[in-house]
């Protein structure tokens, strides 16, 4: 295999930042209910998605995450009420503008899943690494 | 031909630049140790003590690794070091053991941001940068013969002790010797090891006092511009040295001149945000002065002189 | 800095697919790390004790739990290191268990994972600060605001737990809307019989003071410590000298719509709502009373005994400090004549609401129970309810079901048999049926078997008059017909809709409501009687539409919520929560703007400028301030944006 | 004088690209005009009066890093290797090793020179470090070449102060090749400040463009060394009329907007000054002026940790940045804008002749061209640097 | 043109003299013809120094923010221009300019010139430009002269402005302008849409390689009001590194744009301040077209209104 080869098909870093009432949970149970999962995705815990600044998960592609999955309470469901509401404006224009800064649109999520939606939670952060394995390793971006 | 003026335009100032060569020689760089020459590099040290002075500072005793270096590391007192954490960054600190102690280089950090937090991580064993001697110490050779008054308030007492132990270790050298010493409460008072050897001290005076009475306190009360104008030390043949927070610096500043010590009797030390430490990157200048190289050691005669922005 | 990291095997949990010994001895490389421990249990007695015993015998500083997640086991461990001697939150768990080894099956892979898991944990905990929750003193009193059946049943609560109570009461008397009613549904008790006790025990109290004909004028302050400012509305009688005697009532040349009575018979320009008012004081009705309107008269204040009468009384403010706060406001009734032109909109006499109704059965409202058409009072020989409506009705805005007038109508019906005799034909047009409650359906099923109701499914398109008789005109779905019924006399079970005022009382105290003006609460499910702003309550229907049985169980519920927040001397508040750095706050006032609680205040420095500064107890973590805060100058402790680009870092190098 | 015909000049580039890396001013495909390297194809942009930035970066990088470390650390409870061991293993790394802990700890803090552009401590008299070869910077102005000669001062030990190894390493190994100004702007005032358009000081080898080609005069040996270069010939007498010319008409477009005689003890005067407060109101604080600039060079320390590995850089900073002089206590002396603002004149024009005896401006008017207010150094000098009485009470900014 | 330059030196001649306001903050000419420059005027004799011309870019809310006044509690005439305007609106939206110190004379305006346009076109220095009606003359130092259409070296923005008037003013000076109606246009950006997400990276890493980080486009934008806070200079916390190079800088100009969004009419300023001329416009730009297609949200348009990320609708369409 050449060197360029192999860094096309190493393994993507995915970046999940989730909040702790949902999404931490749903992921929680389900690795209970033993449901596999890709290796190559890494979870950050934070209170609420309203806590996530766009620039945070911009700072995590800059620092070489092939891709960023933000996850949380479904809107209405907020531990905290009106966290989701805000976060879900911000990131809305994030993953707008997110392809016209080099960044593919696959590449960012943001999406809302509850503390039952175990399968939920399989079946997103499968689909999600695997596009970002589609796309393959970001290498020398700006961004 | 331009109009210069008496403004004095070299034709090429390349004629006084230092070039490598000369350098290895050692021009103008008045450091030991194998560093000689980089003045940017931080020399390796370790800090063998800890001791937590108040609840927000502590003081830290290093060690060069190099032993030649720490055998041979001299200062003057009043100079000052950039102390680093790798990882955090460097900043200033006054050296302020005595300038005959070998085994050890101690500095005092009160916690105030980036680095000053890094250091307080640090534990005994724990690496540091050290780039010292800096700047300009106290003129204590032309002190001799004359009386002293330090006055210094919280953690200016770090700026003076060096100076302190020096005069202290050289007392047959000086006139009276009177230190004042105030803090916000007795709690924020540092080197409690040192005022009690000063306190029993037949040959100096020591007062130390806190701003506001505090239970269990039964020293003295009150506010060190206001205590120093009721010692009222006479202003002949007498040098004031002081240093602390900027506000009891002007009011301690106030009360000499009531006092009427000359200008050129007082001495303080200035604290400017600095940087490289070696008169280049700029922040730290009062007109064409440099805190880093010029001072920080200023008499107020020479500040009188520059321009008003302290 | 000294870190030490435990990584656990849960038994073959983790150690089937993660080389525990491994990355315990790779992460002995990690920056700051003095000591790494594979361990079988570390939840267990022995396990704990060996992380006690290093804290202790290495001198760590900080520690690292590799296990289990955090929902599960992160206070055990927190308590675990916080008796060996290190601040709880000097701890860290990184959760290798359900968000690796079992979601995994590749040994080598699954190990790496846990790694970096690890890694990011120690990035965290490297960055951790001591925390300590802070005390804040706390003022045990209670407010109440509202003296429903819910204000009089926390109140009673709380007092015979031995705090002190205020009610404060917009109306001359507490009570509520359930001091109108004649039975209650589904036992036909009757109301009075119930609620009065109350009344009398709350009045009674020692423990509460009851503030009737007043209002909450404006909230300041923060849970434990709230500063109320009450405005006592000019009654024109001096209450402390009033006997509730009724002789200036009796006496009273001016006559007034009766409000309690909802407009069915009159009552006198000074007033007191009925016998049982608690308490039972005067109040002049100004724009009523002759002296006020023509100046002169002056007759209550020469029959008063008590020499009472005080017609230069002004509104009165006063100033007092609360613990917490209850909103029990109740609902008012859905004022339909608005809303239904084609029912008459209110021009046909022989509709009435269901409130009325309720007066109306009353053996002591204004017909003395008796029921009669309003035109002629005459004995109905065709009754006919109208369900939903201003209920599910999305053409009037109001597409929320009120929940009681199912029940109500079914009740009166019953009533109205028992009224009425056999002979009367009684119909319920309804659209559906909801009868959730405990033996609600059975109710149902006995009016409509046992007391010969006839239920109609369907809308009522529309009422007119016609030959002395109200003409029904609607659907019956079921049988897919028009049905057309002249009926004497029609009673419309009309929604409840949010008290008059509730936006702006919810304004005043800092919560949210919906778009109806019901307050909402702070969690539907997990937090259902609290609201966003910490130490603010809800009881009763204030919060969405409610019978009694419910209104009195969330009005115990939030007695014990109360108490729970007053049981302590001083409060405790979570440690893990927002603090400005006012040396970088621009004041651009962003995080005021979006937190959910309230929590930011503008704070006043001493330069004269004002800087952000979050009340600790009202602050709740979610950290969406932080994430709005431009300059970033307020962090989140436990989740500080310095930790979350730590962890991000780790994560990706390799 | 010798002359290169205009088509010599990229045999002449070609030619000292083969010893030397050549940086010339150059488009960017946005339009910008920059010193870039030299490669063979490149269009030298010599029309355009000045390259968006001096290239002072050629010596002063923006940011550089000189300094890399990184921790090892070895616990006891599974890893019982010594100090020696773990030294042994990071050597067979390639990182310099320069400390190495005692006993004491447990914990090895290991710092390694991250080489690259900087030269290691081992031997800052090694002058060919990588990065640090011999450069050719052809194509600047003689204002920018005095900037050279101004920074010189500062890093190069000047009166006995430090001497900084990273610049000197550069600027040792940097060769000048200027261009004199034929079409000065209207911004320029180098005249002012005792320069010239045809200038030479800090220049080793001066080109003036004339028709046919360049006329070449060397200032300094390495200037002579060039001139070595096969496309020179000896200049005609009509070409070297011609230079004499066009030296001369660039003398004379260059307006002389302030006199220099007394400016600094008028600043000193003028300290207090509400005027400054006047021309101060139209700055943003920004900083672009000192970047752009060919002779401000002030810097910041930090350090910062990149792929896990901990860097210690400098980086430019210039004294509108809040943080310049910001002190622990939140105190700030300059704390306004106008006192930024005046420190930046005064320090070119007072505080830096006091330290250096030479002025800290060229006179190339580029901080005037890139100021997004236009704020101008000559109606800040004329203003600030006259005395007191002869301005009227308060003047008005233009 | 002229009518409206007198009508802002009336203006500004009142504020003055009536003690309204300290100083009156205009345009007058630069150093040479070719260019307008803020003016603070501090005298009613002064004010024919004012001027108004398509030179005028300028964005004189600017000074008002945060530091800028000097005394601080200044009270400032200010002229503004449509989209300057808004800009004003959007720091009146949450309080961040205090409009009681304020008299603002508004502008209604055609369009200004992006003098980089002029530049371009000759390779010596421009040193005077005069308008005759639509028609614009440029000259150099060396005396060359061309002529062109107002049209074709005006910003581009201007052309289709949806906004030309201001939307608050005390005060409004020379006659409205017809607004466009229907939906704003968010002209320029076919071409950098159209490329793909590799080409957008590589403009964009070619762009922000260049940049010095010398602040001018943070300190320019009127709605960046932290000034010495900014978090892109901030240490702690360390979002972005203080290392010059194309990653961080990349970080420091999303910063500024993530942190502009809702508040951003795209009134260029940073754009027309960037000594490097990196497109900051365009990525502004596009954001902003991205807010509208996403919220109907335009910035500063209503001073009632909050900044969109302050705040939300439950019932917001967006995501899944
Ligand atoms: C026609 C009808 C028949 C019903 N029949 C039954 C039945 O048979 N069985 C049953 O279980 N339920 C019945 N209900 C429902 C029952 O009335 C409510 O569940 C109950 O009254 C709710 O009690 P509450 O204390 O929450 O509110 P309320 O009884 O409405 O009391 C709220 C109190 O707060 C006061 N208040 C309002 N705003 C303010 C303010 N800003 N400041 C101070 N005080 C204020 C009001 O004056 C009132 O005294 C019926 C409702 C209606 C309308
Ligand atoms: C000559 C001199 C001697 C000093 N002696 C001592 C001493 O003996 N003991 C002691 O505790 N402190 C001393 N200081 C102060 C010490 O340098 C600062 O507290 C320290 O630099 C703060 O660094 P930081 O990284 O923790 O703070 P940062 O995170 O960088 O910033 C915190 C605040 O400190 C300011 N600051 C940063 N560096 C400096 C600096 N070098 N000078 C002034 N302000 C700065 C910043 O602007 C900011 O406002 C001395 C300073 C000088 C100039
Ligand atoms: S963390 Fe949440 S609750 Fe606390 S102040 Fe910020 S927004 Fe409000
Ligand atoms: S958002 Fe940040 S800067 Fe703005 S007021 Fe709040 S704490 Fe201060
Ligand atoms: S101060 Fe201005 S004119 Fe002088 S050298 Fe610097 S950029 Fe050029
Ligand atoms: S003078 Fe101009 S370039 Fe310099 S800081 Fe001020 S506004 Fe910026
Ligand atoms: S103005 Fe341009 S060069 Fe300056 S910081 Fe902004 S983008 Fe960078
Ligand atoms: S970029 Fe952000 S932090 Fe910086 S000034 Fe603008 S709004 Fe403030």
């Amino acid at each position: 295999m050449t060197a360029q080869t192999e860094t096309r098909t190493r393994p993507v870093k995915v970046i999940a930042i989730v909040c702790n009432w949902c999404s931490y949970a749903g992921a929680d149970g389900a690795g209970t209910a033993r449901l596999k999962q890709p290796y190559n995705f890494r979870v950050l815990r934070v209170p609420c998605t309203g806590r996530i600044d766009p620039l945070l998960a911009l700072k995590a592609f800059q620092k070489g995450a092939d891709g960023v999955l933000i996850s949380g309470c479904h809107p209405g469901d907020c531990h905290y009420s009106e966290g989701n509401y805000y976060a879900r404006r911000k990131f809305e224009l994030l993953d707008r503008m997110l392809p016209h800064l080099g960044v593919e649109s696959q590449r960012f999520k943001y999406t809302w899943v509850s503390a039952s939606e175990a399968a939920r939670w399989q079946s997103v952060i499968t689909e999600f690494v695997g596009h970002v394995q589609e796309l393959g390793p970001r290498e020398g971006r700006a961004l | 031909m331009p109009n210069t003026g008496d403004m004095p335009v070299p034709e090429s100032p390349a004629k006084t630049r230092l070039t490598f060569s000369e350098v290895q020689v050692g021009a103008g760089i008045p450091r030991a140790g194998k560093a000689a020459g980089n003045p940017y590099l931080p020399e390796i040290a370790t800090i063998v003590e800890i001791i937590q002075e108040t609840p927000n500072i502590k003081s830290f005793r290093v060690r060069f690794d190099d032993d030649l270096l720490q055998a041979a590391f001299a200062f003057k007192p009043g100079q000052v070091g950039q102390l680093g954490v790798l990882g955090m960054g460097e900043a200033t600190f006054a050296i302020n053991s005595s300038p005959s102690e070998r085994s050890y280089v101690q500095f005092s950090v009160m916690q105030a941001g980036e680095v000053t937090i890094g250091l307080h991580c640090l534990n005994e064993g724990d690496k540091v940068g050290v780039r010292a001697p800096m700047g300009r110490g106290f003129p204590v050779e032309e002190w001799k013969g004359r009386n002293l008054v330090y006055i210094m308030g919280g953690i200016g007492a770090a700026a003076l002790r060096a100076t302190i132990l020096y005069t202290l270790e050289h007392r047959e050298d000086y006139g009276s010797i009177t230190i004042l010493y105030g803090a916000r409460t007795p709690v924020d008072l540092t080197y409690q090891y040192d005022i009690a050897e000063w306190e029993s001290r037949r040959d100096i005076d020591a007062v130390i006092t806190v701003d506001a009475p505090f239970p269990g306190w039964e020293g003295r009360v009150g506010m060190v511009p206001m205590v120093l104008e009721e010692l009222a030390p006479k202003p002949e043949n007498t040098i004031a040295v002081c240093c602390g927070p900027p506000i009891m610096i002007k009011f301690t500043l106030q009360a000499l001149q009531r006092l009427e010590f000359p200008n050129e009797q007082v001495y303080t030390t200035l604290e400017k945000r600095m940087k490289c430490g070696i008169g280049i990157c700029g922040r730290c200048n009062v007109g064409s002065k440099y805190v880093c190289v010029d001072g920080p050691v200023f008499s107020l005669a020479e500040l009188k002189e520059l321009p008003d922005e302290l | 800095m000294r870190i030490g990291v435990f990584v656990c095997h849960c038994g073959s949990n983790i150690a089937g697919t993660v080389d525990c010994h491994a990355i315990a001895e790779r992460a002995a490389e990690l920056k700051d790390v003095v000591y790494t421990e594979d361990v079988m249990y570390t939840c267990s007695e022995p396990g704990q004790a060996g992380i006690q015993r290093a804290i202790k015998e290495k001198g760590l500083t900080r520690v690292v739990v590799a296990s289990c997640s955090p929902q599960m086991h992160e206070v055990t461990f927190r308590r675990c290191v916080e008796d060996a001697g290190l601040n709880p939150h000097l701890f860290e768990m990184a959760n290798i268990r359900e968000h690796c080894s079992w979601i995994h099956d590749d040994m080598p892979r699954a190990t790496e994972k846990a790694y970096d898991i690890i890694k990011m944990a120690v990035a965290k905990v490297r960055t951790a600060e001591p925390l300590f929750p802070n005390e804040v003193d706390v003022n045990k009193d209670v407010l109440v605001i509202g003296g429903g059946v819910a204000g009089i049943q926390t109140a009673l609560d709380l007092a015979d737990a031995g705090l002190q109570v205020t009610i404060v009461e917009r109306e001359s008397t507490i009570g509520g809307t359930m001091a109108r009613l004649d039975k209650t549904f589904p036992t036909i008790d009757c109301s009075a019989c119930i609620l009065t006790p109350r009344m009398v025990d709350a009045a009674h109290h020692q423990n509460i003071a009851i503030m009737a004909y007043s209002e909450v004028d404006r909230v300041q302050g923060y849970v434990g410590n709230f500063v109320v400012d009450i405005k006592r509305r000019a009654a024109m009688v001096d209450w402390t000298r009033c006997i509730g005697c009724e002789l200036c009532v009796q006496k009273c040349p001016a006559h007034a719509p009766d409000r309690f009575n909802v407009g069915l018979a009159e009552s006198k320009a000074i007033y007191i709502p009925f016998p049982q008012a608690v308490p039972k004081r005067a109040v002049i009705q100004t724009e009523y009373c002759r002296w006020f309107q023509q100046g002169k008269c002056r007759v209550c204040s020469r029959v008063c005994p008590a020499d009472a009468i005080d017609y230069e009384q002004k509104d009165t403010y006063i100033q007092r400090n609360f613990g917490a706060i209850v909103v029990a406001t109740g609902m008012d009734v859905f004022p339909w004549e608005e809303y239904y032109p084609q029912y008459g909109g209110g021009s046909i006499p022989d509709v009435i609401s269901g409130l009325q109704y309720e007066r109306m059965l009353n053996a002591s409202g204004p017909t003395g129970g008796h029921v009669h058409r309003i035109s002629n009072h005459e004995e109905p020989k065709n009754v006919v309810f109208i369900q939903c409506v201003g209920s599910r009705d999305e053409s009037v805005g109001r597409p929320y079901c009120s929940s009681v007038c199912c029940m109500y109508t079914a009740k009166q019906a019953i009533l109205t048999r028992n009224h009425c005799g056999p002979e009367t034909n009684i119909f319920v047009f309804y659209i559906d049926i909801r009868a959730t409650g405990k033996g609600y359906e059975e109710f149902i099923k006995r009016a409509q078997t046992e007391f010969n109701v006839n239920y109609v499914r369907g809308r009522v398109s529309k009422l007119y008059e016609e030959h002395g008789k109200v003409m029904v005109r609607g659907m019956d779905t079921l049988l897919g017909q028009q049905v057309e019924i002249p009926a004497d006399l029609v009673v419309l079970a009309t929604g409840t809709t949010s008290a008059e005022g509730a936006p702006q009382l919810a304004q005043a105290l800092n919560i949210s409501y919906d778009e109806f003006g019901f307050f909402k609460e702070s969690h539907p499910k997990l937090r259902p009687v609290e609201t966003n702003t910490a130490g603010v309550f809800l009881a009763g229907a204030c919060q969405a539409p409610k019978d009694i049985p419910t209104s009195v169980a969330q009005a115990s519920g939030t007695a014990s919520k109360v108490l729970g927040l007053l049981s302590k001397d001083k409060l405790k508040t979570s440690p893990q929560i927002a603090v400005v750095d006012q040396s970088r706050c621009v004041s651009c006032w962003k995080c005021t703007d979006v937190c959910p609680f309230s929590a930011p205040e503008k704070q006043s420095q001493r330069d004269g400028s004002q800087k952000s500064h979050i009340i600790e107890t009202v602050c709740q973590g979610c950290g969406i301030c932080v994430a709005t805060c431009p300059v970033n100058c307020i962090s989140l402790k436990g989740f500080t944006t310095d930790s979350i680009i730590d962890q991000i870092e780790e994560a990706l190098l390799a | 004088m010798r002359f290169l015909p205009e088509g010599e000049l990229a045999g002449l580039l070609a030619a000292l690209s083969q010893e030397a890396e050549v940086w010339a001013p150059a488009r960017r495909p946005n339009g910008v005009v920059e010193f870039q390297k030299w490669e063979p194809g490149t269009a030298v942009e010599l029309a355009v009066l000045l390259a968006r930035q001096a290239p002072k970066e050629m010596v002063f990088p923006q940011t550089e890093t000189y300094l890399g470390y990184r921790y090892l650390m070895a616990c006891p409870a599974v890893r019982p290797e010594t100090p020696e061991e773990a030294k042994l293993e990071l050597e067979g790394e390639g990182g310099e090793v320069v400390a190495v802990s005692p006993s004491v700890s447990h914990q090895l803090l290991v710092v390694e020179d991250v080489g690259g552009s900087s030269p290691t401590r081992a031997d800052v008299a090694g002058v060919e470090l990588p990065g640090t070869g011999a450069r050719v910077i052809f194509g600047l102005r003689p204002c920018d070449a005095r900037g050279f000669a101004q920074m010189d001062n500062v890093f190069g030990g000047y009166g006995g102060f430090y001497f900084d190894p990273y610049y000197n390493a550069r600027r040792e190994v940097t060769t000048l090749v200027a261009v004199a100004c034929a079409n000065p702007r209207s911004t320029c005032f180098c005249r002012a400040v005792g320069g010239s358009p045809s200038g030479t000081e800090a220049v080793d080898l001066l080109l003036t463009e004339v028709d046919g080609g360049f006329g070449a005069e060397a200032v300094s040996e390495r200037g002579q060394r060039i001139l070595d270069y096969a496309g020179f010939r000896e200049a005609r007498a009509e070409e070297e009329q011609a230079v004499a010319a066009a030296h001369a008409r660039a003398e004379e477009a260059v307006e002389a907007p302030f006199e220099l005689e007394g400016v600094r003890e008028n600043l000193r005067a003028n300290f207090e000054d509400a005027r400054w407060h006047d021309l101060a109101l139209r700055c943003i604080s920004c900083g672009t002026c000192t970047y752009v600039c060919p002779s401000c060079y002030c810097f910041n320390i930090n350090d910062e940790m990149v792929e896990g590995r901990g860097e210690r850089f400098r980086c430019w900073d210039n004294c509108f940045n809040p943080g310049y002089t910001l002190e622990t206590s939140g105190h700030n002396p300059r704390d306004a804008k106008a006192a930024r603002f005046r420190n930046r004149f005064s320090h070119k024009f007072w505080y830096y002749p006091e330290k250096y005896d030479s002025l800290l401006c060229s006179g190339c008017g580029r901080c005037i061209m890139h100021c997004p207010t236009r704020i101008d150094i000559r109606e800040v000098i004329r203003t600030m640097g006259a005395p007191a009485a002869e301005l009227p009470a308060r003047a008005e900014e233009e | 043109m002229s009518s409206t330059q007198d009508a802002i030196r009336e203006a500004a001649k009142n504020a003055l003299a009536s003690g309204r306001v300290d100083y009156f903050i205009g345009w007058t000419q630069g150093h040479t013809p070719s260019e307008a420059i803020p003016a603070f005027i501090r005298r009613p004799e002064e004010v024919d120094r004012l001027i108004w011309s398509p030179l005028c870019h300028h964005n004189l809310v600017t000074f008002l923010k945060r530091k800028m006044p000097d005394p601080p509690e200044s009270r400032i005439g200010v002229c503004v221009k449509g989209c300057d305007s808004r800009t004003l609106v959007a720091l009146l939206q949450e309080g961040l300019v205090d409009r009681e110190r304020l008299y603002v004379v508004g502008i209604p305006c055609a369009g200004v010139i992006d003098k980089r346009l002029v530049d371009a076109l000759f390779t010596d220095e421009v040193t005077e430009i005069d308008f005759e009606g639509d028609l614009v003359t440029a000259r150099t130092r060396m005396g060359e002269s061309k002529e062109f259409a107002l049209a074709d070296v005006l910003l581009d923005q201007c052309g289709g402005c949806y906004s030309p008037n201001p939307r608050y003013a005390d005060e409004l000076v020379g006659d409205t302008l017809p607004e466009s109606q229907g939906k704003p246009q968010f002209p320029g950006l076919e071409e950098f849409e159209a490329l793909d997400s590799a080409a957008k990276d590589a403009l964009l890493a070619e762009a922000f390689s260049t940049c010095i980080r010398c602040f001018a486009c943070i300190n320019v934008c009127p709605v960046c009001y932290c000034w010495d806070q900014c978090v892109n200079r901030s240490r702690r916390p360390a979002l972005v590194g203080q290392k010059v190079d194309t990653k961080e800088n990349t970080l420091f100009q999303m910063v500024h744009m993530f942190h502009v969004a809702g508040r951003c009419p795209s009134c260029g300023a940073c754009d027309r301040a960037c000594p490097v001329q990196i497109p900051l416009y365009l990525l502004h730009r596009k954001m902003n077209k991205e807010l509208y297609e996403m919220l109907g949200f335009m910035a500063g348009m209503d001073v009632d209104e909050k900044p969109v990320f302050q705040t939300f609708r439950i019932d917001d369409v967006l995501g899944e």
